[in-house]
This record gives C-alpha cells, sequence and structure tokens, in this order.
C-alpha cells in the first residue's frame, strides 16, 4: 500500500512542479521550481532502482542546467515583470488534449511487451570487459551511439563559440562561498574519480564524473581561483577536445589494424574502456565548465 | 563497407585536425571531400555489384549492437553529400562573403558532413536520433555564424527541432516498448498495425516533418535558411533537409506494416500537394531574394512528400526512383540557386529583390546560374527535374482515377515557374546605377554555376540512372 | 495499476505538458524550460519500460543516459544562445533610442 | 542507307547556330565585326548544311540522330520531308533577318545579349522540326519559351517587361500543358517515333477516355504559341519587341512551331483515322474558324501598324490549323503551303514595318501618308506582301487560299468557305488603307529625314518580297512549297 501511495505521491508532486515552472507568474520563480523538478526527477529514477541515472539526472539535469538558468537569468534582469500571457493559440491547447487519448491508447499495453535484449546483454556481459551492463552498452556494445554522443557535446561547445556574448562582469567572490569552495572542489574532484573507477564495476561512469569534474571548475572559477585561459592556447584546447579525439582515434586504429569498426579486442577491452571513459570524462568537464562560465575572451574562435 | 566508413571518417578526422591546430585552412576540408567523393564512388560501385552490405559495430550482432547497413540509397546519398560539399567548400573557399575567416565555419562543415554520412548509414533508429540531434545542433549553430541578426531565427530553430527530436524519441520509446528491438531490418518482421506501433509511427512522422520542414510543419525554414551565410544556406536546403527524409521513407517504406502504409499515404500526399501549392504561393510573395529561395525549398520538398505518399498508397515502387532522383536534382538546382542569390545579394548590397534590377547586366553568370538552376526546379527538359518529374507524373496518368494527383503536380509546376521567372524578369529590366565599390567576383559566379550546370548534365547519363534507381531501391 | 503504467502515463503527461508550454509560451527561457521538461517526460516513459518488473533492461538506460547528455548539451546551447539574443536585441533597442 | 557522317547532320543543324550563339555571349559589345562575322558564318554554314540534307533525302538517304534520354525514349533529329520544310523555311528567313537585324541594330546597346538569344532561338526552331519523337518536340518547345523571352524583353522597358511576364505566363502555361499531355500519352502508349499515319490507331476503343484528354491537352499546349483565340493574348502585346524579333519569332518561328506541333499531332501521332474516329477535330475546326474571323476584326480596330499585323498573325495561322482540321488530303496540301507561304509574306510586312519605324519614324496607320514618295521601295515590298495575305492572285496567298477553299468542299465544309471569303474581305479592309495611304494620300508631316531605308534593311526586305511573288508565280514547279506540300501530303496519306 505504501509503494502505491510513494509512487503516487513522487508522480503528481513531478506534474505539479511541472505545471508551475511553466506557468509561475515570475521568470526567477518559474527556474526554482525548475530546478526543484529537476532534483525531484533524479529521486524518482533513484526509486525506479536506476542508479546511474539519478547522477546523471542531478549532475547534469538538474546541477548544470540550473546554474545555466541562473547565469541567464542574472544577465538579464527582468526588466517588466508582469504575468507571462500565454499565446491565446488555440490549438496549442487542443492540441495536446487530442494527442492524449492516441497516447494512453498505445501506452496501455506496453507493460507485456517483448524483451530479448536484456538476456543478450547477460549472455555477452563477460566478453565486453566490463562487470556492469550499463557501462558494457554504453561503451562497448553500443560504442558508436557514445561516440556521436561526444560529438553532440562538443557541437554544444562549437556553438557557444560562434556566438558574440557580452563579456560579464566578474563579481567579488563571497567569502563564504570561498571558505564551502575550499572543501566541495576537492571533494568533487575526489568523488568524481571514484565514480570513474566504480564505472566498469557498479553505477557511475564518465558522464557522471565529468559533469562533478565541471562544477567543481565552476567553483573554483567562480571565486576567481582559476585563470582564464584562452582557446588559442592548446593547455585548453586539447583537453576540451581530448574525449572526442581519443574515441575516434581508437575508432580508427581498431578499424585498420584490429579486427574492425570499434572491436576492442577481447584481452584489452577494460583497458580501452577505461581509457576512453577517462578521455571522455576530462573532456565533458572541460566543456561543461566552458558552457556554463565560458568568458568571452576565452571562448573567441 | 570499408570505403563508406572511409567516405565518413574522412571529413571527421579532417575537422577535428582543425580544431586541435587551431586553423583555418580551407585547402585541408576540400581533399577531405574530395577523399570522401572518390570513396564514397568506390562504395557505390561496390553497392552495385554485390548489392546491400552491412556491418554489426564493436562485432555484437545486432539486435544487441547497432549495424550500420549500405543500401544502393544511402551510397548514393554519401556521394551526393560528398560532392555537394566539396562544391560548396570552393564556393566558400573562393567567395568574399561565407563569413569564413573569423569562424569555425571550415570544421563545423566537416563534422555537418561526418554526421550526415553517419545518418545515411546507420541503421538503427535511436542510432537516428543522435544522428538527427548532431544534424540540427550542427545547423543551428552554421546558421548563428551569420552574425547577431539570425540568432533569433537560429533560436527558434532550435527549439523546434529539440521538440521535434523528442517527438521522434517518444516514438521509438514505444516502438521498442512492444518489439524489444531497435535494428530496422528486425522491427521490419516484427512490425504488425496495433494502435501502439500506429501511434508511434505517428509521432515519429511528426518528429521528422518538423525537421524536415515539410509542409504544414516548415513554419521555422524560411527564417533560419535566409538569415544564415550564403554557404551555410546552400548546405541546409540541399542537405539538412534530406536527412530526415531519408529516415521518413525507411520508416514508412520498410518497417511500417501495409496496411499502416496505406492509410497513411493519402495524408503525406495531400500534405505534399499542400507544400507545392502553399510553399509556391508564400515564394510567389516573398519580398526578400534568399526568403524567396527558402519557401522554394519548403514547395520543393512537396513533390517528394507527394512521391512518398503515393508510393506508400499504391504500392508502386518505381515512385521511389522518383524520390530519389528528385532528392538529387532539387540539391543541385537549390545550392546553385543559394549560391547565386548569396553572391547577388552581397554584390549588390541589398537583400530585397527590386536590388536585383538589371541583374543580367551587372551580374550576367550569377544571373544566369539563378535561372539555369530555376529551370531545373520548374521541371524544363532535360533537367533533373524534369527526370524526376516524369517520373512521378507516369504512375499518376496511368489510370483515370489517378488524375487528380497529377492536376496537383501541374499547379506545383506553374507556382514553380511563377516565381522562378519572377526573379528572372526583374533582372531583364534596366540595370540601376552600381555602388563605386561595386566589384562582382567572376570566379566565384561561375562556381556558384557549376552546380546548375551538374542538374542539367544529369539528362546525359539519364538512362541508367533512372534504370538503376528503378531496379536498386527494391 | 502497475507501478510502470503510472509512471508511463506521468512521463506521457510531462510529455505532453512540455509541448503545450512550449507551443503556449512566448519567453524563450520558459519555451526552453518546457523543451526540458518534455525531456524528462520522454525520458521518464523509457524509464519505466526499462525497469518492468520481470527483467530490468540495461540498454535502454543507457539509452535514457545518453539521451540526457544529448538533452543538457543541447539546452546548454539554447539558454547561451538565448542570452546572446537577448544582448542583440538590448543593444539595437540601445541604438534606437 | 545511311554513310558514317549523315547521322550527324541534323546535330550539326543544330549546333551550327548553337555554337556561334554562345561564343556570341562571351563578346563584349564593341567586338562588332566578330559578331558579325560569326553571325553570318553560322547563317550560311545552316543553309549549306540544309541543302546538303535537301539533296541527300531527294537520293533516298536517310538522316537519324539518336541519343538515349529517357528509358524507351531516345532524343531523336530526324530529317523527313515535313521536318525539312519547316527547315529551310526558318534557316533562309534566318539569313535575311540577321542581315536585317544587324542593320536594325547598329550603335544600339546589348547587341551581344540580343544575337546570341537570337542564334539560340533558332536552333531550338530548327531542333523542334527536326525533331523525331515527342519528347524530343517538347524539348526544343520549352527551350523555344526560354530562349525567345530575353529578345521579347530586350528593351528593358517597364511595357517590354510586361508583355515579357505576360508571354512567359502564357507559353510556360502551355508547355506545362504540353507536358502533361506528351507524359499521358507516353503512360498509355509509349512514345515511339513519329510515323507516316500516326501510331495510336492500335489503341482505339481501350484508352478513348486518355487519348481525347491528351489531345485536348496538346492542341491547348501547342495552341498557345498558335494564337488560338482564347490563347492569342501574347502575340498584340509581344509587338513591344524590336521589329526583327516581331519579323523572325513572333511572324515565324514561334507561331509556326505551334502550327507545327499541331502538324505532327494529327498527322504522325494520332493519325487522320484516329482523330476522325474519336470526333476530336470537329471543337478545333471550329475554334480556327472563330480565330481567323476574330483576328482579322480585330486587326480593323488597331491604330499601331505592327499591333494591326500581330492579329493579323494571329487570323493567318488559324488557316494553317483550319487546314489540318479540315482532314481532307487537298485542305492539307494548303496548310502546309500556308506554312511556308505566311511566313515569307508575314516576315516582309514586319520587315516594311522595322522600316517605316526606324527610317521615318512611322508608327501609325495615320502617319503613313505619302510613305510612297519618301520609301518607294520598301512600300512596293509591302504592297506586294498586303496583296498577297488579301489573296490576291498569282502571290502566294491566293495559292493556299485557293487549296484551302478546295478542299473544304472536297470534305463538304461549304461553310469554311464562307469563312475564308469574309476574312479576305477583312483582310483588303485593313490593308488596303494603309496601301492606299502609303501612295495617293498627300504626306501632312514634313519630310523625314532620309528617303529610304538603308540598305541592310532594304535588301532583306526585297529579297522576301520577291519570293512572295516567286513562289505565287512558280508554284507549279517541283521546287515550290506547294510541290513540296503535295509531296508530304502524298506520303502523310498514303496516296
Amino acid at each position: 500500500m505504501t509503494e502505491w501511495l510513494v509512487d503516487s505521491g513522487l508522480g503528481l508532486a513531478l506534474l505539479l512542479l511541472a505545471a508551475a515552472t511553466l506557468y509561475a507568474p515570475r521568470l526567477y520563480t518559474s527556474v526554482v521550481f525548475f530546478m526543484g523538478f529537476g532534483l525531484l526527477m533524479a529521486i524518482v529514477w533513484a526509486r525506479l532502482g536506476a542508479a546511474d541515472l539519478a547522477l546523471a539526472e542531478a549532475a547534469i539535469g538538474a546541477g548544470l542546467t540550473g546554474v545555466l538558468l541562473m547565469g541567464a537569468l542574472r544577465e538579464h534582469p527582468p526588466r517588466t515583470e508582469r504575468a507571462p500571457r500565454p499565446r491565446s493559440l488555440l490549438w496549442a491547447a487542443l492540441l495536446p488534449l487530442a494527442v492524449l487519448p492516441l497516447l494512453v491508447e498505445a501506452i496501455l499495453p506496453l507493460s507485456g511487451g517483448a524483451q530479448p535484449l536484456p538476456a543478450q546483454v547477460d549472455a555477452q556481459l563477460a566478453y565486453s570487459g566490463v562487470s556492469h551492463p550499463v557501462t558494457a552498452v554504453l561503451l562497448n556494445f553500443r560504442s558508436w551511439d557514445t561516440l556521436l554522443e561526444l560529438l553532440v557535446v562538443l557541437f554544444a561547445l562549437l556553438g557557444t563559440r560562434q556566438l558574440a556574448l557580452s563579456s560579464r562582469h566578474p563579481h567579488p567572490p563571497w567569502p563564504l562561498l570561498l571558505a564551502w569552495c575550499r572543501w566541495l572542489a576537492p571533494l568533487a574532484f575526489l568523488l568524481g574519480a571514484y565514480l570513474l573507477w566504480r564505472g566498469a564495476k557498479a553505477p557511475g561512469g564518465a558522464f557522471q564524473a565529468g559533469a562533478l569534474w565541471a562544477s567543481a571548475i565552476v567553483m573554483l572559477r567562480l571565486n576567481g581561483l582559476l585563470p582564464t585561459v584562452s582557446w588559442r592556447d592548446w593547455r585548453l584546447r586539447l583537453p576540451a577536445l581530448l574525449g572526442v579525439t581519443v574515441f575516434v582515434l581508437l575508432a580508427v586504429a581498431t578499424w585498420l589494424w584490429g579486427a574492425g569498426w570499434l572491436v576492442w579486442p577481447p584481452g584489452a577491452a577494460k583497458a580501452l574502456i577505461l581509457l576512453v571513459e577517462l578521455a571522455a570524462s576530462v573532456g565533458i568537464a572541460i566543456t561543461l565548465a566552458l558552457l556554463v562560465m565560458g568568458e568571452d575572451r576565452e571562448l573567441r574562435p | 563497407m570499408n570505403t563508406a566508413l572511409l567516405s565518413l571518417s574522412a571529413p571527421l578526422l579532417a575537422a577535428l585536425w582543425l580544431l586541435l591546430t587551431h586553423r583555418r585552412q580551407a585547402p585541408v576540408v576540400i581533399v577531405a571531400s574530395l577523399i570522401s567523393l572518390v570513396a564514397a564512388v568506390f562504395s557505390l560501385y561496390q553497392v552495385i555489384d554485390a548489392g546491400e552490405q552491412s556491418l554489426a559495430l564493436g562485432g555484437w550482432e545486432s539486435p544487441l549492437g547497432i549495424r550500420l547497413r549500405l543500401m544502393p540509397v544511402s551510397a548514393m546519398l554519401l556521394t551526393f553529400t560528398a560532392l555537394i560539399h566539396s562544391l560548396v567548400g570552393l564556393y566558400a573557399w573562393r567567395s568574399r562573403h561565407s563569413q569564413t575567416r573569423h569562424t569555425d565555419y571550415w570544421p563545423l562543415s566537416c563534422l555537418l558532413h561526418a554526421a550526415l554520412a553517419a545518418l545515411w548509414l546507420s541503421h538503427d533508429i535511436f542510432n537516428w536520433y543522435v544522428t538527427l540531434e548532431l544534424l540540427g545542433l550542427v545547423a543551428v549553430v552554421m546558421v548563428c555564424l551569420a552574425g547577431p541578426k539570425a540568432y533569433g531565427a537560429a533560436l527558434r530553430y532550435l527549439l523546434l527541432s529539440l521538440a521535434a527530436s523528442l517527438c521522434y524519441l517518444l516514438g521509438v520509446a514505444l516502438l521498442y516498448g512492444v518489439y524489444g528491438v531497435l535494428d530496422v531490418s528486425l522491427l521490419a518482421e516484427a512490425a504488425r498495425a496495433d494502435p501502439s506501433t500506429r501511434t508511434a509511427l505517428m509521432l515519429m512522422t511528426v518528429g521528422l516533418m518538423l525537421k524536415a520542414a515539410l509542409w504544414p510543419l516548415h513554419l521555422w525554414l524560411p527564417a533560419a535558411h535566409s538569415s544564415a551565410p550564403t554557404a551555410v544556406s546552400a548546405l541546409l536546403s540541399a542537405l539538412v533537409v534530406k536527412g530526415p527524409l531519408f529516415i521518413l521513407w525507411l520508416l514508412w517504406s520498410r518497417v511500417a506494416p501495409e496496411e499502416l502504409g496505406q492509410a497513411a499515404g493519402p495524408w503525406l500526399a495531400l500534405a505534399g500537394v499542400g507544400a507545392l501549392l502553399v510553399g509556391g504561393w508564400s515564394a510567389l510573395r516573398a519580398p526578400l531574394i534568399k526568403l524567396m529561395v527558402a519557401y522554394s525549398t519548403v514547395a520543393q520538398l512537396g513533390y517528394a512528400l507527394l512521391a512518398l505518399g503515393l508510393m506508400l498508397h499504391w504500392r508502386e515502387l518505381s515512385l521511389d526512383a522518383a524520390l530519389w532522383l528528385f532528392v538529387l536534382a532539387h540539391g543541385l538546382a537549390k545550392v546553385s540557386m543559394f549560391l547565386a542569390a548569396g553572391e547577388m545579394q552581397s554584390t549588390l548590397g541589398s537583400r530585397r529583390l527590386d536590388s536585383l534590377k538589371g541583374a543580367t547586366q551587372t551580374m550576367p553568370v550569377a544571373m544566369f546560374a539563378f535561372a539555369v538552376a530555376g529551370g531545373s526546379l520548374i521541371g524544363l527538359p532535360p533537367s533533373g527535374g524534369f527526370l524526376a518529374k516524369w517520373l512521378l507524373l507516369l504512375p499518376l496518368l496511368q489510370n483515370p482515377a489517378h488524375w487528380p494527383w497529377a492536376l496537383g503536380v501541374m499547379l506545383g509546376t506553374l507556382i514553380s515557374a511563377a516565381y522562378v521567372f519572377r526573379v528572372v524578369a526583374i533582372s531583364f529590366d534596366r540595370a540601376r546605377p552600381t555602388s563605386p565599390d561595386f566589384n562582382p567576383d567572376r570566379f566565384a559566379q561561375w562556381l556558384s554555376l557549376l552546380p546548375a550546370l551538374l542538374v542539367w548534365g544529369m539528362a546525359l547519363i539519364s538512362e541508367q540512372l533512372i534504370l538503376w534507381l528503378t531496379g536498386a531501391t527494391l | 495499476m502497475s507501478q510502470t503504467l503510472f509512471y508511463l502515463l506521468v512521463g506521457a503527461g510531462l510529455w505532453l505538458l512540455g509541448l503545450h508550454g512550449l507551443l503556449c509560451l512566448r519567453q524563450p527561457l520558459r519555451r526552453i524550460m518546457a523543451v526540458n521538461i518534455m525531456g524528462s517526460g520522454v525520458f521518464m516513459v523509457m524509464l519505466a519500460l526499462a525497469v518492468r518488473p520481470d527483467s530490468p533492461d540495461p540498454v535502454l538506460q543507457a539509452l535514457i543516459v545518453t539521451g540526457l547528455v544529448v538533452a543538457a548539451s543541447a539546452t546548454a546551447l539554447a539558454l547561451r544562445l538565448a542570452s546572446a539574443d537577448r544582448d542583440r536585441a538590448q543593444k539595437t533597442a540601445e541604438e534606437g533610442e | 542507307m545511311s554513310l558514317l557522317w549523315t547521322p550527324f547532320l541534323p546535330l550539326a543543324i543544330v549546333l551550327s547556330s548553337l555554337i556561334p550563339g554562345l561564343l556570341i555571349f562571351t563578346l563584349r559589345e564593341e567586338q562588332q565585326r566578330t559578331r558579325v562575322a560569326l553571325n553570318l558564318v553560322g547563317v550560311v554554314l545552316k543553309l549549306l548544311l540544309v541543302v546538303v540534307m535537301l539533296a541527300g533525302v531527294a537520293q533516298g538517304f536517310t538522316f537519324r540522330f539518336q541519343v538515349p534520354f529517357l528509358p524507351g525514349v531516345p532524343l531523336i533529329l530526324q530529317g523527313d520531308a515535313l521536318s525539312l520544310q519547316f527547315v529551310s523555311l526558318s534557316s533562309l528567313l534566318w539569313l535575311a533577318t540577321t542581315i536585317y537585324a544587324i542593320g536594325y541594330f547598329r550603335g544600339s546597346p546589348l547587341q551581344s545579349r540580343f544575337f546570341g538569344y537570337f542564334s539560340l532561338c533558332v536552333s531550338a526552331t530548327v531542333g523542334l522540326a527536326l525533331a523525331g519523337n515527342l519528347v524530343t518536340f517538347l524539348l526544343f518547345y520549352e527551350l523555344l519559351t526560354l530562349a525567345t523571352f530575353p529578345l521579347v524583353v530586350h528593351k528593358g522597358t517597364a511595357a517590354a517587361l510586361d508583355a515579357g511576364r505576360r508571354y512567359l505566363a502564357y507559353t510556360m502555361g502551355g508547355g506545362t500543358l504540353t507536358l502533361m499531355g506528351v507524359a499521358l500519352l507516353h503512360s498509355v502508349a509509349a512514345t515511339p517515333d513519329f510515323t507516316a499515319g500516326g501510331y495510336l490507331a492500335p489503341l482505339l476503343g481501350e484508352v478513348d477516355v486518355s487519348l481525347t484528354l491528351a489531345f485536348a491537352l496538346l492542341i491547348a499546349g501547342l495552341g498557345v504559341k498558335a494564337a488560338l483565340v482564347p490563347l492569342h493574348g501574347w502575340l498584340p502585346r509581344a509587338m513591344v519587341a524590336p521589329a526583327p524579333v516581331s519579323a523572325l519569332l513572333h511572324a515565324v518561328a514561334v507561331v509556326k512551331a505551334g502550327a507545327f506541333g499541331i502538324i505532327r499531332v494529327v498527322y504522325d501521332v494520332y493519325g487522320v483515322e484516329t482523330v476522325a474516329a474519336l470526333e476530336l477535330t470537329r471543337p478545333l475546326l471550329y475554334l480556327a474558324g472563330f480565330t481567323i474571323v476574330y483576328g482579322s476584326l480585330m486587326a480593323l480596330r488597331q491604330r499601331d501598324i505592327k499591333k494591326r499585323l500581330a492579329f493579323s498573325t494571329v487570323s493567318q495561322v488559324s488557316y494553317i490549323t483550319l487546314g489540318v482540321a479540315l482532314l481532307g488530303p487537298v485542305a492539307a496540301v494548303g496548310a502546309l503551303a500556308h506554312l511556308v507561304h505566311q511566313g515569307l509574306m508575314k516576315v516582309t510586312l514586319f520587315y516594311c514595318a522595322g522600316s517605316f519605324a526606324e527610317t521615318c519614324g512611322v508608327h501609325q496607320v495615320q502617319e503613313m501618308d505619302g510613305l510612297g514618295r519618301r520609301m518607294p521601295l520598301t512600300m512596293v515590298a509591302f504592297t506586294l506582301a498586303a496583296l498577297g495575305m488579301i489573296g490576291i492572285p498569282p502571290l502566294a496567298g491566293f495559292i493556299s487560299k485557293w487549296y484551302l477553299g478546295w478542299g473544304a468542299l472536297a470534305v463538304d465544309e461549304p461553310w469554311v468557305l464562307v469563312v475564308l471569303v469574309v476574312s479576305g474581305i477583312l483582310n483588303a479592309a485593313y490593308f488596303l488603307p494603309m496601301i492606299y495611304r502609303g501612295w495617293f494620300a498627300a504626306s501632312k508631316t514634313g519630310e523625314c529625314a532620309r528617303t529610304e531605308a538603308p540598305a541592310m534593311l532594304l535588301w532583306p526586305t526585297l529579297f522576301t518580297a520577291a519570293l512572295v511573288v516567286l513562289v505565287g508565280v512558280f508554284a507549279a514547279f517541283d521546287l515550290s512549297p506547294l510541290a513540296w506540300a503535295q509531296l508530304i501530303v502524298d506520303r502523310e496519306f498514303g496516296l
């Protein structure tokens, strides 16, 4: 009974938070609601037993997106804060209502759908070089998806580089933040490294570690402890491109000299996966940090 | 299959090299495109001799791993993409107006090429989601190259592109929920016409139509394509819009069961005719040069949608050949038209159409390229557009019950003739005195003429091309 | 009603809410949040399918991780683009005055 | 039989004006001599090639150039009797008009562009004449539209552009209708070569609806260029183009392309029996008759010389459609002969109109008083051609009208005779005042600058006027257009 109560509570809370985010009168309140929504979503993932996802959602979904929203909010203070009068589009209101019955009709039979894949994953897990199934799928069975996904992250960075950004006026670091930062930043780095290492055996992995490192870098930048390095300087450029470059070079290497495109040799699978994970998390950390805190001077092509 | 992968990895490595060394060298990109073109042609010949080939990535057979499949159509599209990239790359290197100096245009165009190649080769519906996302993002970023005035259009394009990807992803989730596999061939065997599959396919179709700017979900395209730099809008209109169309075609002709296809056919065909008429009408009334060319893309995609819809409705496989011949002809003609329009717009200094007054005297070669490309869009014989329209018309005219569709095609032709010749008529007017710093770049104008001559040159190989297309896509 | 079905419906509801928000709202920031909510809805549907009681499915979880990273980086670009567009609007407004 | 080089002769005829045209495009304005040289080389070369082909056809050689284009439908350029008649007419008049145009445009801007498109037009016309099947015909039919549009808007004035837009609207619409007709026929009966009695006879009975619709589409599409009444609106407005354009294109090349197309469709695609069986030509006959009378009536009301001649063309071209629609062999001879005769007469009239405008600035009919004294030779040519148009024996017009009347009686359609007579009277009504003003009225305005048109304008006018007379007087000879028409009709009707 309580099981059912918790689920329905979480579900309804999610829907309410989402509605509140969209229709809150002031922009600031809707951003706060949105961050609440993100955290609640992380809790629901954990509730449903997907630890990898809970970590990723908390770090990337709620954390960094929330910081970005706050950043965007801070830059352009709400001049006239009248209630957002949604466009009186009749069809925009009716469309979701029309689609709802179709969706419900489609969802009902889904709980009994066929599922051949989990059995195959367990069967092949031994040859994948890692023991945690999600990491095995991400970095071995469907490694092509992950490579393309790293490209997506790179595109986001390249996109931000092309924009003509107005230079941000740096705030003097807030003393309490300085104190916090001395403890939190190293802890975040440590935690990220642990997540990265544990990814092979248990929930964790490149993205979660990368996100944590990125948050650590953002904290250091907020306190002005990290110098702004221009993109022209290789010390910033190479780590940012590390993930994609290592993955692509490995793919081409396995294609030319190995058994085929992205075929990890059985013996070295674990080592190669770890190498890729390390490179990917470094790349993601630098990229996400640049996305969040990237100064105009740093990013200018 | 290896040559196809080479055709994919060449631009990818070139992009990474440019990013790592932080240099803006056009020759690197053009050489990469040419290597990719040669590799694509080899893969095309392999497919012609040995038929379809597939490759299990990472050594894991599907359904576990991702399978890349080289079909005749995808080999042709690989060659087409590499050819367009080489042509546009040459133009961008030469032209002074393509904002390639102080931006990341060169690595981005290589990454766009790699993303397209990944899409043509992929055979896995989730992998298509990631490649679609890649395509959408790189297109948005390249629209932003035009500077702050393009950010508004780019932002709307990005939001609609994300929403479309999520529609598509929800469809993928439903399909995976029912059948448990992501590979297209396995899905094709397992697919049944139950409500879940119907809704999933509908969602995926809405997402793909939004990304391919097929009428009535085309509202983001004119603003985005017309505000982008010249070379970028050529790439967007010729290639990026065709990616989702390829997936839509594969979904409906391979995965969807027959009766769903038959039911959806007329709706797609009606949307096609709608695109022809509404898109054509908007192009006729567009006041700006590139806006008119962008609306013409929306209109011309109507032919592809019409061919797809009728092919599904009547199981008439010769319409496949019409669809893909149209994609080739439209791509080449649109590249030439956008390059010519962009060159004239930046040299004459104004975005308005009436600034083209007397363009035949001031910029004769660019206007000639525009008119020749327009001729292929209208479908004047013996251009590529005519071949596509000929193949589209034959099944329509065969039995009298299908004549209303033929009427739609005829009206589409008339409207496209109207908006092309509206510009040509303006250009034959008396030329206004040109501004003192008016020095047209003749070589860039000749480069913009090249794709148009290619689309008319398709007449030389038209018979083998049509016989191969009608034979190959079965 | 089983847990899976409930979360499927919640996911579908979030997706629809996000779609409605995207179509109705005008401010770029709110529309970006609406798209994020749509994304969370789809991931909720996928996860509900991934943790069906008979066999937890690691492949779908991996897909969700990929989807999440893609959504996050796209949102980051959207937000930077929104603020850059706002700067342009302000600059043109100032030049206009 | 055919030798090694014979297949390339038709291609050479088309290229002989295409290549000079493309070269002329690249010339700068001041390269006057090279442009004139290129023009004349192209003209003379084409005439020689046509003569060689005529001789070859007479000795039984076949000239057929074939290139694969669509599956089952190659592009064919073939010299048979009907196509050679039109080709020789076009080549001959292109020679005269080129010389006239060189004189007409001396010192005016944009000559390279003009002569470039001028040569492209002739290539399209000749290609259309030599076309061996419907698809090749369609190809050159559409290219003719593209090539003539820049000539109509050559002056770049607002009126010229408006005329150009209207011209495009009509001809593009016509081209699309023709495309639909050709595609419909291809989907029903593939597209074999033009065969002398038509190739659709075996399909009678099964696909009559498609055949009828295809015929309607083709006739509507070709009717635009053949200026049948509802579709003739572009012709009078296109008179804003310079005189050489009106002379060669809107009196000979473009208008005849439509009429030639109708002849091909009726004789070599459908065949006379099929058309008669399907009752297709009844409406066409009435339409042609109405156009003849309507054109003459409208010509009466025009005050501008070129507008009057334009409406006269609308009416005269319908004689050809009338002759074809009568389906009788004798009427067919009249129609085919009129194709050549009308071309010669109308070209002369437009030359004279152009000379009047260029030399004495005479544009309106009222201003023609006393022109005979100031420009005697041009006025003589004008009078000869006008009398020919009215149908005064022994000039060219009389012969074709005679055969048309005789043919109408042969297929017992007496009302056609009435139409011919009424049209003759109307022709007289609008040509004779012009002749009277020219010769007998005293010139009210002062003497104009020069007495006679410059030589480059005068000689082509006299040349074509002489042809009008010769063709009429020596009609019985076997080299005359009439004999040639008889040869074609014998072959078409299998007599």
